[in-house]
């Protein structure tokens, strides 16, 4: 599965993307993160506030709920600010 | 939010400038088109503190939610026709970020769903904006702001679409 | 409603065609000019029974009681620019009738303030409509709408300008 | 003082305006409404319903009610329909 970070998440963890094979068990967007902020303290840093960190499943906005399923791609990133 | 929408759309995430004088008169007028609204950001100086805006957008996703907003919108009023245009990279002081174009037969209809478009385009199209400074320095991202949230939450309830 | 305007004001009433993108064009932006909002109305042919509209207006109170609700709006909202341009005489199907832009540094007000201008002009700015069949036949002199008068309306309570 | 009208009350009066010498006792629109309507049944059908004819005094919305002043114009017109 594809992991794409952008804005001050993608600085924070330090890459825009990776390939991640997912391990078992890991059914939700939330169990992702929490699988992510295992990972080292870069991801501990960027996910530590998860009222202010989004996801998007396939180009679709997702929560932390939302269960990834077959999608190919996932996305986290703060707050949109466009506009 | 699924579905395609059944009027002319066009939606255009670019990294050039343009002009939205240009854009408006690329819509021709329809025999019922009777009201067109056009809404364009543009990147403010804050009183000569910055330089520009740099705007990053999360490509694909951008274009996927743009046109499920735009489809959003024409099920909520009867449009005849919507071009979004949103740049990202670095955005100068006075240049425009973002134009909205809505076209109906009323004004009611046109007013409201540009605004509707607007405040969900802030708040669900995937751009991060970061300041740079009038010295070229990079400087902070942009937060979200809390009135963002509460402009788009005032269409949630389907009433709200009058 | 007495008072000057303390932003720039362009109002135009003029029986020549326009062209709303030039209009648009000729707003400079200052550097807290974040959002300007137009609005054109243009003449529906209403499937083809129209061939224009004649709009006959009251020279000099319309200029006038522009000024006055621009004024107006520059009191309630913070702006930084307005247009407005409506014309006269016989207009053709397809063609722009009134075109209103506001600028401000925020979108809700160039927002508000584009839509509580038209709203008011329709019900208080000194223009009648009659209608110019497809034929080439004088018709009817529109009626005023219900619909308008409501639209107008809801900027009568003072908290409903924010 | 000049008298205007505008749009169908203009086409239902048959002029555009006059120069009229206002009569004592004249001191609202709606006397002088009352009295135009006096004049003739050109007047009597323009001005038949009230509650569609609006009135200007020096460029400025007045009311029925209004005091005619020292204004040097008057006009009569229907409800507004432009933009």
């Amino acid at each position: 599965m594809k992991v794409r970070y952008f804005a001050w998440l993608r600085e924070r963890v330090g890459r825009a993307e990776e390939e991640i094979a997912l391990p078992p068990h890991i059914e939700t967007v939330g169990d992702l993160v929490g699988w992510l902020k295992s990972r080292g303290p870069e991801f501990e840093g960027a996910f530590e506030n998860a009222a202010v960190v989004r996801a998007a499943l396939d180009h679709t906005h997702a929560s932390l709920d939302t269960r990834l399923g077959q999608a190919q791609e996932v996305a986290f990133f703060p707050p949109m600010t466009g506009g | 939010m699924a579905g395609q929408a059944s009027f002319p759309v066009s939606i255009r995430v670019e990294e050039a400038p343009f002009d939205p004088t240009a854009e408006l008169a690329r819509l021709s007028g329809a025999d019922d088109m009777g009201a067109v609204v056009s809404f364009t950001g543009l990147c403010r100086g804050e009183g000569g503190r910055l330089a520009a805006l740099e705007l990053e957008h999360y490509p694909g996703m951008v274009e996927a939610e743009l046109a499920r907003l735009i489809a959003e919108a024409g099920r909520r009023w009867p449009l005849l026709a919507v071009t979004v245009i949103h740049r990202h990279g670095r955005i100068a002081v006075g240049e425009p970020i973002v134009l909205v174009i809505t076209a109906s037969a009323h004004r009611e209809a046109a007013f409201s769903a540009a605004a509707f478009l607007m405040d969900w385009l802030k708040t669900r199209a995937p751009f991060w904006k970061r300041e740079i400074a009038a010295d070229g320095t990079p400087g902070d991202w942009i937060e979200a702001k809390a009135d963002d949230d509460a402009a788009a939450s005032r269409w949630d309830a389907p009433e709200a679409a009058q």
